[in-house]
């Protein structure tokens, strides 16, 4: 049983505070993401369930056991660094035995599972190469490898594919959850990139000044954003967040946009939720692939906008529409004819809309 | 990792030592240097760890050659050195920092001098006395024994290899882009070298030149080839302060000793950080 | 502003090649962005037009003036380097200075431009500031404006932008486009990140170990790859490919049990066949189509790509919406005629393009 | 067409090249000074019995000319034989002694602990101060009534008072403690330096796969140190055989010749025997002699180095 | 065996120095001319009747003046003469032993005037010496020589470098001078009793290159009211067979050394001589020279060295043995720790420079000891060795001072002057009584000067004046300072433990020849036979 308890967890180095009474649970067996910008904490928070910081406040159980006096080498825990961390000075075959001949394993044991981590890896021609002539790629390879020989019931990767080229590192990306899967150990993903958190991770806990923003599925945490800063934070390119004002011009509730005049709201849910919003200043948030382009027709929901720039990007093309002093992003894909200046009216999507309490960020009328 | 409590007890006792046994002697010589004449030499018995009644006689004597304490007839006082080894010394750094300077400049950017970095470098490795009965002689030859300039010279000379080694390795450390950056604005050479790139490493040269004079200012033997009577540097007269008819005058030489030992312990600790780097000829960085 | 050219240009340290064979036409005003994998010879391309490094055959011309041999204060061109290369000792105003100091500028001329480039950049309150003070995004408009201050004929830039956060360099792409497009300058911009070259370049170039490999609109080269090489490169998540044979109209694959009609190519013998992931339709298992299982799922949000194997080969399909497949499950794909390129087996050229 | 021809530099870079020349010029004219003209003058006098007390200046050293005399004289000249063996038991001791010390407080000093920073500096003092004056340091700690006596007395109980300089061996031991406490900072700088430059993430690494502090120090920390341990080691067995200062002011190479050195052997050839021919030959001995042994060390370390990356 | 120098209660050995040395006080203020210079010709009046020049202010003072028909007058006057006609320098720079400017510096008797003041108020030209330590002293004056920086217009060097300076001609000949001058350094009642001795501490190479200072025979003082102590005498003599008194040989003198060392309180030691480096040389001269009748000679008359003979080997183990009986710690002294030895009570006997007696037999100023042997000194004429009933008693001149004119001075004849000024026998008998420096008698006339008798007491005089009869030359030909090194260094090592005496004087004799093969044989044959003309060749009764 290997699953990881945060209770309370906090890290100050002198006044700052870089984890802030952090509390998680990460099941046995699961995939969980740690996103955030960088300095948000999420190195940090794993290096102390790594033990190789020392928590504040707060304490970390394995499987229920508190880790407090267990030092990092006695942890079993994999860990794969982002700059890799190899021992330039010993083979490949040293660097994988390293972990095995430190436990004192016995040495035919030792032979066997390194052979077969190098067929796993394919790193059989290069086993007694120096680690100095292995491309980046190998050196990814042998990192995680090394940890893997080990088969510790925990796995720590800290941004393990963020030096790797485009291409290799999509085919990781697939094999990291692939080997996940079969190996079913716990695993710890740290990355600022949302989206390796969303296609590795069972779970993705969002961090900002080390303060827990939202911890969910990579659907609930993209489709329902409980604030502003995950809102933004998920999706490329980020939900458009417009600052308006609630009026209630007869009886129900409007969206005004001040110079980007005011719209009615037709949606059932969102009138649901702005009844339950407490005060009038309110961001309204919508997907950039949730909103369609229409022609400008009087009484259907939505900002009239001009196009003020279009991004053609392979498969998505992204228009830029702006209006006063909003401006706000279109998702289309395949190439989407559309000329620069025209006027349109950018229409909500049915079910699709979001609305955050301007003063704290928090999203309202949530379950 | 915290570490269990007893180690650092352990850490804490093995240190103190070192630092007791470092210590030592300067504090003898620091303590000698204000004890009166009568406390120089005492019986083995009741040695004088500190001065009974301290005394600033011995560097009343050092300067000016007359105390109660002792009337040996000296022929001049500490002054003269003490001005010989500062302007050797300065004048030695200054001359082994620009023509090192310019040099490291040069080979790091320019990729020229052939042998100019192995041939400083093997100036190092010989013993001084090994080369100075030539340089012994052109020195009287030109009429530079004795002579201010004549020791800062040499000393320009035997501590380029440290100002050369040192300051390649910072100007390596400088990004090119940023030279090129002011190539492309129309900068000739010499203004990128002399606006862009000098004030960039203006904390390094100042190092450099510390570093540099603390070499000089400890030197020994050289002094003691080139020098007579004039320009006769601190050390050299130190040594000859005990004359057979006073013996060794403890006292004053400690005073002096200490003089000497000040600035470049409090340069040292200064540029404490470029250290490894200096004395490993830019081999190693802290 | 100025058109830039290079015409039969070779260049190599010793026996490594940096460029060669290189004929490049940047016409006036123009966003031209030069992509490709580190060290494939992009910063020399720069390094030859400023005239830091001399091509050792081959013509550089500017404005249609030959340049070659002239030194780089003569071409009057500006560059932002890839760490930005701020003068650290000098405050903001003296680094933007600097160029027109150099010219000899006087005073008053000298204020007022500052002034006018601190306005557009928004960057009026760092002027007495030091590099060092600056935030990332601070720093790269003052290395803008420095480049902007002395209205060069045209600018270079080499990934001026790699360093910002995520975010960041969404906004900062699209301000460089606005701001190119306003001030028409002609703009070299060397990156090595796709989605930025197609975002914000007129005409681009794909550079392989000091080649050229194609030219062309950042949709020509998207749609219209001329090699594998040029087809793996654009494109995220990156187009699938399935190597096999073409005979007689019709391109098999044994292993992956693929079988697809392309009419209209008479070549034969080795071949690849390429997809792009967002072409690829996936219907149910009882459904005609290339009988496969699904690997892994990775939901993006906007889109899911879904891995899908079939024989040992793992295909990527995107997928818009959020839908769930269970690991491991039957489906059938299909593969229209209409969005396959065909490139040849060895040499990797294009045989023909998706006519869709 | 790629037969290897010069690269093509454009104007600005040949600009480069030539103010470059013009910047090498100060330090290869000081080179030259020191180097060549020196050099040819120490050759041609050593290949004579000239002396400074024959009366005519050294350029009618021709007069006396014995061509290879004096260095035939150097291989059977015991005394210098006997400082030079001297010379090299004082490195043989000393530096290893201070590398072992200067190991054993880098790894005191390894972790960060209150009080580093004051600790530190006070290890560096002793390297800082003038080695004239250390030597006079520790000439008046090893009087017979000297501190150091006093000391042992207190410790051992019984009265010491030892005859340090008086005595061969003892001048011998007191002078190797002189340059030991003189230079053990130099050592402890390096290998500090060495050992705080291995990359943090890899002993991190090698915790989290299990190796204890034990396991760290021997397989990590200790082999990334061993370019940085022959760099120390090199460095100080050169400076070392140049001993003159310390041992000089302390005992002046006596009693007798227990503490010659081979550089206080010139100095009195120097000074006292006035034999400069020979001295000049000596000194040319000892310098194709030291420049065999670098030209061998750097094929060495150059070679350590290919095998290290082949 | 190393028997510890005990420090008696109270004051050390640097005390016991001053101590004696109080009667003369050696002023710091080298360099700058006395302020009290009479101007004009004050002291004139003075002067005893037809007398030109001299002290004044002290009773006695007529012994020293002079006239123009005396050395000293004729000095004085061409010195004037040269003055007037500007061939003068302001300030004459010499170059003297730190232990010696005393001599100059120094009013003696208290109330008379300095010699520097007498020489500028006659002259009008200043004096500025420049002290150097004995052993820097001879590579100092080689510095000036070889780098021609002249520093000095005047140097004092040992007697035996004149054969060094004159080949590297840094000095010049001054027998024209002295003729022209008139000296009266030769004259047989006054000056130099005979010409052999005159030839060896004035000439190099038959002609005269400087002018003799200091005689620096080698004299044994030793504690007399120890041997007259009846308890004393009564252990030895039952012991060896004769009553402890003055040593006739080194056997005896060796006994006498074994009896003391450990006896009285605090213990001393038996063999105070000097044993140390560059000093001890002498001391092994000592015992060498008298190893064969009349003479035991440094080289055979064709030039084989005889130190590495048995008779040279015999000498250096006794001089080794002779370290049981001595101060360990004395192989790291300067002279002035063995005489503050002697003056402490921690030695028997010493033998060294005849001025001990000066420094350490004397009285306060207020009448109290000035040092622990006031009024126990005996001295003795050099012990030697008995060939049947022939007894060859021989002491060495060692080191010693000589005044040289620099060939690079401008003013080389009034630098002459000076010298023969005062190396005349009656500013130099006035000069050598005085204690301010350590410059000895060698003139006839020093030593029948009471001045003189009264510094170095009656008892001493007489002593002085045989044994410089029984004295003999160093090694005193070019290159003696690097053959006298070797001598030295291979000595100490002996003593040490690092040679037997056999390899010392074996090592010793081959670098000698090697000098002698690089110096030129023959010529360096011809001068050591000559000098053999000046060695002693009285032989005394068994």
């Amino acid at each position: 049983m290997a699953s990881i308890e945060l209770i309370n967890l906090t890290k100050k180095f002198g006044d700052l505070t870089a984890v802030n009474d952090l509390n998680l649970v990460i099941p046995d067996k699961e995939f969980v993401a740690l996103l955030g910008p960088s300095g948000c904490g999420k190195t940090t928070t794993m290096n102390m369930i790594a033990g190789i910081e020392m928590p504040s406040e707060g304490s970390i159980l394995f499987g229920g056991e508190d880790m407090r006096t267990i030092p990092a080498n006695k942890r079993d825990v994999g860990f794969v660094f982002q700059n890799y961390a190899i021992f330039t000075h010993m083979t490949v075959r040293k660097n994988l035995e390293f972990g095995l001949k430190v436990r004192g394993v016995e040495k035919s044991e030792i032979k066997r599972r390194v052979q077969n981590m190098a067929d796993l890896m394919r790193l059989n021609d290069r086993l007694d190469w120096r680690t100095s002539k292995l491309s980046v790629n190998e050196l990814q390879k042998v990192a995680i490898g090394r940890s893997a020989v080990t088969e510790p019931e925990i796995f720590l990767l800290d941004e393990p594919l963020s030096n790797l080229d485009a291409a290799f590192r999509a085919f990781m990306r697939t094999e990291l959850k692939h080997l996940q899967h079969e190996f079913q150990q716990t695993m710890v993903y740290v990355t600022h990139d949302q989206i390796e958190a969303m296609s590795l991770a069972d779970r993705i806990a969002v961090l900002d000044m080390g303060l827990l923003q939202q911890y969910g599925t990579p659907n609930e945490v993209y489709n329902k954003p409980h604030n502003t800063f995950v809102a933004n934070f998920m999706g490329s390119p980020s939900m458009n967040l417009l600052p308006c004002r609630l009026t209630n011009g007869g009886g129900d509730h409007a969206l005004d946009f001040g110079d980007a005049g005011t719209s009615m709201i037709e949606d059932g849910e969102l009138m649901r939720r702005c009844k339950l919003a407490r005060n009038a200043d309110v961001v309204f948030g919508m997907r950039p692939e949730d909103i369609d382009i229409q022609p400008r027709e009087v009484g259907r929901p939505g900002i009239d906008m001009e196009v003020s720039f279009v991004e053609p990007i392979g498969p998505r093309t992204v228009v830029h529409l702006s209006a006063g002093s909003h401006s706000i992003k279109v998702a289309k894909d395949k190439q989407y004819p559309i000329e620069l200046g025209a006027k349109v009216k950018a229409e909500f999507p049915k079910g699709r809309c979001h609305i955050f309490d301007a003063e704290s960020g928090n999203a309202i009328g949530l379950e | 990792m915290p570490k269990p409590l007893h180690s650092y007890i352990w850490r804490y006792a093995l240190i103190l030592i070192a630092v007791g046994l470092a210590l030592l002697p300067v504090a003898w010589m620091a303590t000698m240097a204000f004890k009166p004449h009568t406390e120089w030499v005492t019986s083995a018995s009741d040695l004088h760890w500190w001065p009974h009644q301290e005394t600033w006689g011995n560097f009343e004597y050092i300067f000016t050659g007359q105390t109660e304490a002792v009337t040996v007839s000296h022929e001049r006082t500490a002054g003269k050195p003490i001005l010989a080894s500062l302007v050797t010394s300065l004048l030695g750094t200054l001359i082994a920092v620009v023509a090192g300077t310019l040099g490291a400049y040069a080979v790091s950017r320019f990729k020229v001098g052939g042998n100019l970095p192995l041939g400083v470098l093997q100036l190092r490795l010989f013993p001084p006395l090994a080369v100075m009965i030539p340089v012994m002689i052109m020195w009287a030859f030109l009429g530079a024994m004795d002579t201010w300039w004549g020791l800062s010279l040499i000393y320009g000379i035997v501590t380029l290899p440290f100002a050369f080694w040192l300051m390649k390795t910072f100007f390596d450390e400088v990004p090119r882009e940023i030279e090129e950056a002011a190539l492309v604005e129309g900068c000739s050479w010499f203004r990128v070298f002399w606006k862009v790139t000098l004030p960039m490493v203006k904390e390094a040269l100042a190092s450099t030149a510390l570093f540099v004079f603390i070499l000089n200012w400890s030197d020994y033997v050289i002094a003691l080839l080139l020098t007579r009577k004039e320009w006769v540097t601190i050390p050299v007269y130190m040594n000859s302060l005990s004359s057979a008819m006073s013996g060794q005058m403890y006292g004053a030489k400690a005073a002096l000793g200490l003089i000497a030992a000040l600035p470049p312990v409090i340069f040292g600790i200064a540029i404490q950080k470029y250290l490894v780097r200096g004395l490993t000829f830019g081999a190693l960085k802290q | 502003m100025a058109s830039l050219e290079l015409s039969g240009i070779n260049k190599s340290y010793g026996d490594t090649v940096a460029v060669a064979e290189i004929d490049l036409k940047i016409e006036d005003n123009e966003f031209f962005c030069i992509f490709g994998p580190p060290s494939c010879g992009k910063t020399t391309i720069l390094r030859l037009l400023l005239g830091l490094v001399a091509p050792d055959t081959g013509e550089v011309r500017i404005g249609g003036e030959v340049v070659t041999d002239a030194p780089p204060k003569e071409r009057n061109l500006a560059m932002v380097f890839q760490n930005l290369a701020l003068f650290p000792h000098m405050t903001t105003r003296q680094n933007l200075a600097f160029p027109l100091t150099e010219r000899k500028m006087e005073k008053s001329e000298v204020e007022a431009r500052i002034n006018s480039v601190a306005e557009t950049l928004h960057i009026t309150p760092l002027l007495k500031k030091l590099p060092a003070h600056l935030s990332g995004g601070e720093r790269q408009r003052v290395a803008i404006g420095r480049a902007l201050v002395r209205d060069p004929g045209a600018f270079l830039m080499d990934e001026p932008i790699a360093a910002l956060d995520a975010r960041l360099r969404e906004e900062m792409r699209v301000e460089l486009k606005r701001l190119q497009r306003e001030q028409n300058h002609t703009l070299v911009y060397v990156t090595h990140d796709q989605e930025e070259a197609m975002s914000v370049a007129d005409r681009m170039a794909i550079f392989e170990d000091g080649r050229i490999r194609q030219i062309g609109t950042p949709t020509e080269i998207y749609n219209k790859p001329n090699s594998r090489y040029v087809a793996e490169l654009i494109g995220s998540p990156p187009m699938n490919f399935i190597d096999g044979t073409f005979a007689d109209g019709k391109f098999t694959a044994e292993k992956e049990n693929v079988i697809v009609a392309i009419d209209g190519v008479s070549a034969s013998g080795a071949a690849t066949l390429a997809i792009r992931p967002e072409d690829i339709e996936i219907r149910d298992s009882d459904q005609p189509g290339i009988d496969a299982k699904v690997y892994e799922v990775e939901p993006l949000g906007a889109f899911t790509i879904v891995d899908i194997i079939i024989g040992e080969k793992i295909v990527k399909v995107q997928v818009t919406g959020q839908p769930d497949f269970e690991l491991g499950s039957g489906v059938r794909l299909n593969f229209d005629p209409l969005n396959c390129h065909l490139f040849d087996g060895v040499s990797g050229d294009i045989i023909a393009h998706a006519k869709h | 067409m790629t037969k290897k021809k010069k690269p093509v530099l454009t104007t600005l870079e040949r600009e480069g090249k030539t103010l470059g020349l013009y910047m090498t010029l100060p330090a290869q004219l000081l080179l030259l000074f020191i180097v060549a003209f020196p050099l040819c003058m120490q050759l041609y006098v050593s290949l004579s019995w000239w002396g400074p007390l024959d009366g005519v200046k050294w350029y009618y050293a021709y007069e006396s000319l014995n061509w290879f005399g004096n260095y035939g004289e150097i291989f059977s000249d015991a005394k210098f034989w006997g400082s030079l063996g001297r010379t090299f038991l004082i490195v043989a001791v000393v530096v290893p002694v201070e590398f072992l010390l200067g190991l054993g407080l880098a790894m005191l000093f390894a972790d960060k602990f209150p009080g580093k920073r004051v600790f530190y500096s006070i290890m560096l003092m002793p390297m800082m101060i003038v080695p004239a004056v250390a030597g006079y340091m520790f000439f008046m700690l090893f009087q017979s009534s000297g501190p150091i006596n006093d000391i042992l007395s207190a410790i051992s109980g019984t009265k010491v008072d030892t005859v340090w300089l008086a005595d061969p061996d003892l001048a011998m031991i007191s002078v190797m403690i002189a340059d030991i406490w003189q230079w053990t900072p130099l050592m402890f700088l390096i290998l500090l330096a060495g050992m705080v430059g291995v990359p943090e993430d890899q002993i991190k690494a090698a915790t989290l796969l299990g190796a204890n502090a034990w396991h760290r120090f021997w397989r990590i920390v200790l082999p990334r140190m061993k370019t940085v341990m022959i760099i120390a080691l090199v460095i100080r067995s050169v400076e070392c055989f140049k001993i003159f200062d310390i041992l000089y002011v302390m005992t002046g190479g006596g009693p007798g010749v227990a503490t010659k050195s081979i550089s206080v052997y010139i100095l009195d050839l120097t000074f006292k025997d006035l034999e400069w021919s020979y001295v000049a030959a000596i000194g040319l001995f000892i310098l194709v002699a030291l420049s065999l042994i670098a030209v061998v060390g750097i094929y060495y370390m150059q070679a350590a180095q290919k095998k290290a990356e082949a | 065996m190393s028997k510890k120098m005990k420090s008696q209660s109270g004051i050390t050995r640097r005390q016991a120095l001053k101590a004696s040395a109080a009667g003369a006080a050696f002023t710091a203020a080298a360099g700058i001319g006395p302020r009290w210079l009479k101007s004009g010709d004050a002291w004139a009046a003075d002067l005893a009747p037809g007398m030109t020049g001299g002290p004044t202010g002290f009773a006695g003072a007529e012994r020293y003046q002079y006239d123009d028909t005396m050395s000293e007058g004729r000095a004085v006057a061409a010195a004037r003469k040269l003055k007037a006609e500007g061939k003068a320098p302001e300030t004459l720079r010499i170059l003297m032993a730190d232990g010696a400017i005393g001599h100059f510096t120094n009013p003696w008797p208290a109330d008379g005037p300095t010699l520097q003041s007498i020489w500028e108020r006659e002259t009008g030209i200043k004096l500025e010496f420049f002290s150097v330590s004995p052993q820097e002293q001879f590579s100092k004056v080689i510095q000036d020589v070889t780098t021609g920086s002249n520093a000095y217009d005047v140097y004092t060097f040992g007697y035996a470098a004149m054969g060094d300076l004159s080949e590297a001609n840094g000095i010049v000949p001054l027998g024209e001078w002295m003729d022209k001058h008139g000296a009266d350094f030769a004259d047989p009642e006054r000056g130099m009793p005979t010409p052999e001795s005159y030839n060896m501490l004035y000439k190099y190479g038959g002609e005269p290159m400087s002018v003799c200072y200091d005689g620096d025979a080698q004299v044994w003082v030793y504690r007399k009211d120890l041997t007259e102590d009846p308890v004393h005498k009564a252990a030895f003599a039952d012991k060896y067979g004769w009553e402890p008194g003055p040593p006739r040989t080194w056997a005896e003198a060796d006994q006498l050394a074994e009896y003391y060392t450990g006896r009285g309180t605090p213990e001393m030691l038996g063999n105070g001589n000097m044993m140390s480096a560059f000093w001890g040389i002498s001391t092994w001269y000592n015992r060498y020279v008298s190893k064969d009748n009349p003479n035991q000679f440094l080289f055979d008359d064709e030039g084989n060295t005889l130190i590495n003979t048995d008779a040279g080997i015999a000498a250096t183990e006794e001089h080794i043995k002779s370290l049981d009986w001595s101060d360990k710690g004395g192989l790291g002294w300067q002279w002035s720790e063995y005489y503050g030895a002697m003056a402490a009570g921690n030695s028997f006997m010493l033998g060294t420079f005849s001025n001990c007696p000066k420094f350490l037999d004397t009285v306060n100023a207020d009448g109290s000891p000035g040092s622990a042997v006031t009024g126990k000194l005996g001295s003795f004429l050099p012990p030697g060795n008995q060939f049947g009933d022939d007894l060859v008693r021989r002491s060495t001149i060692y080191l010693g001072n000589n005044g040289g004119v620099s060939s690079q001075s401008a003013y080389q004849e009034l630098a002459y002057l000076f010298l023969q000024w005062s190396g005349s026998t009656r500013i130099f008998s006035l000069l050598t009584g005085n204690p301010g420096g350590f410059f000895d008698p060698f003139q006839l006339a020093n030593f029948a000067d009471p001045l003189v008798n009264q510094s170095y007491h009656d008892y001493h005089v007489p002593i002085i004046e045989g044994t410089v009869a029984r004295a003999v030359p160093t090694l005193a030909i070019p290159g003696q300072f690097a053959m006298h090194n070797t001598l030295s260094e291979n000595l100490v090592t002996a003593m040490t433990g690092g040679m037997t005496a056999k390899e010392a004087m074996d090592a010793t004799a081959k670098s000698w020849k090697k000098h002698l093969r690089k110096k030129g044989e023959d010529k360096m044959i011809g001068l050591i036979n000559a000098a053999k003309s000046g060695w002693s060749t009285v032989i005394d009764k068994a």
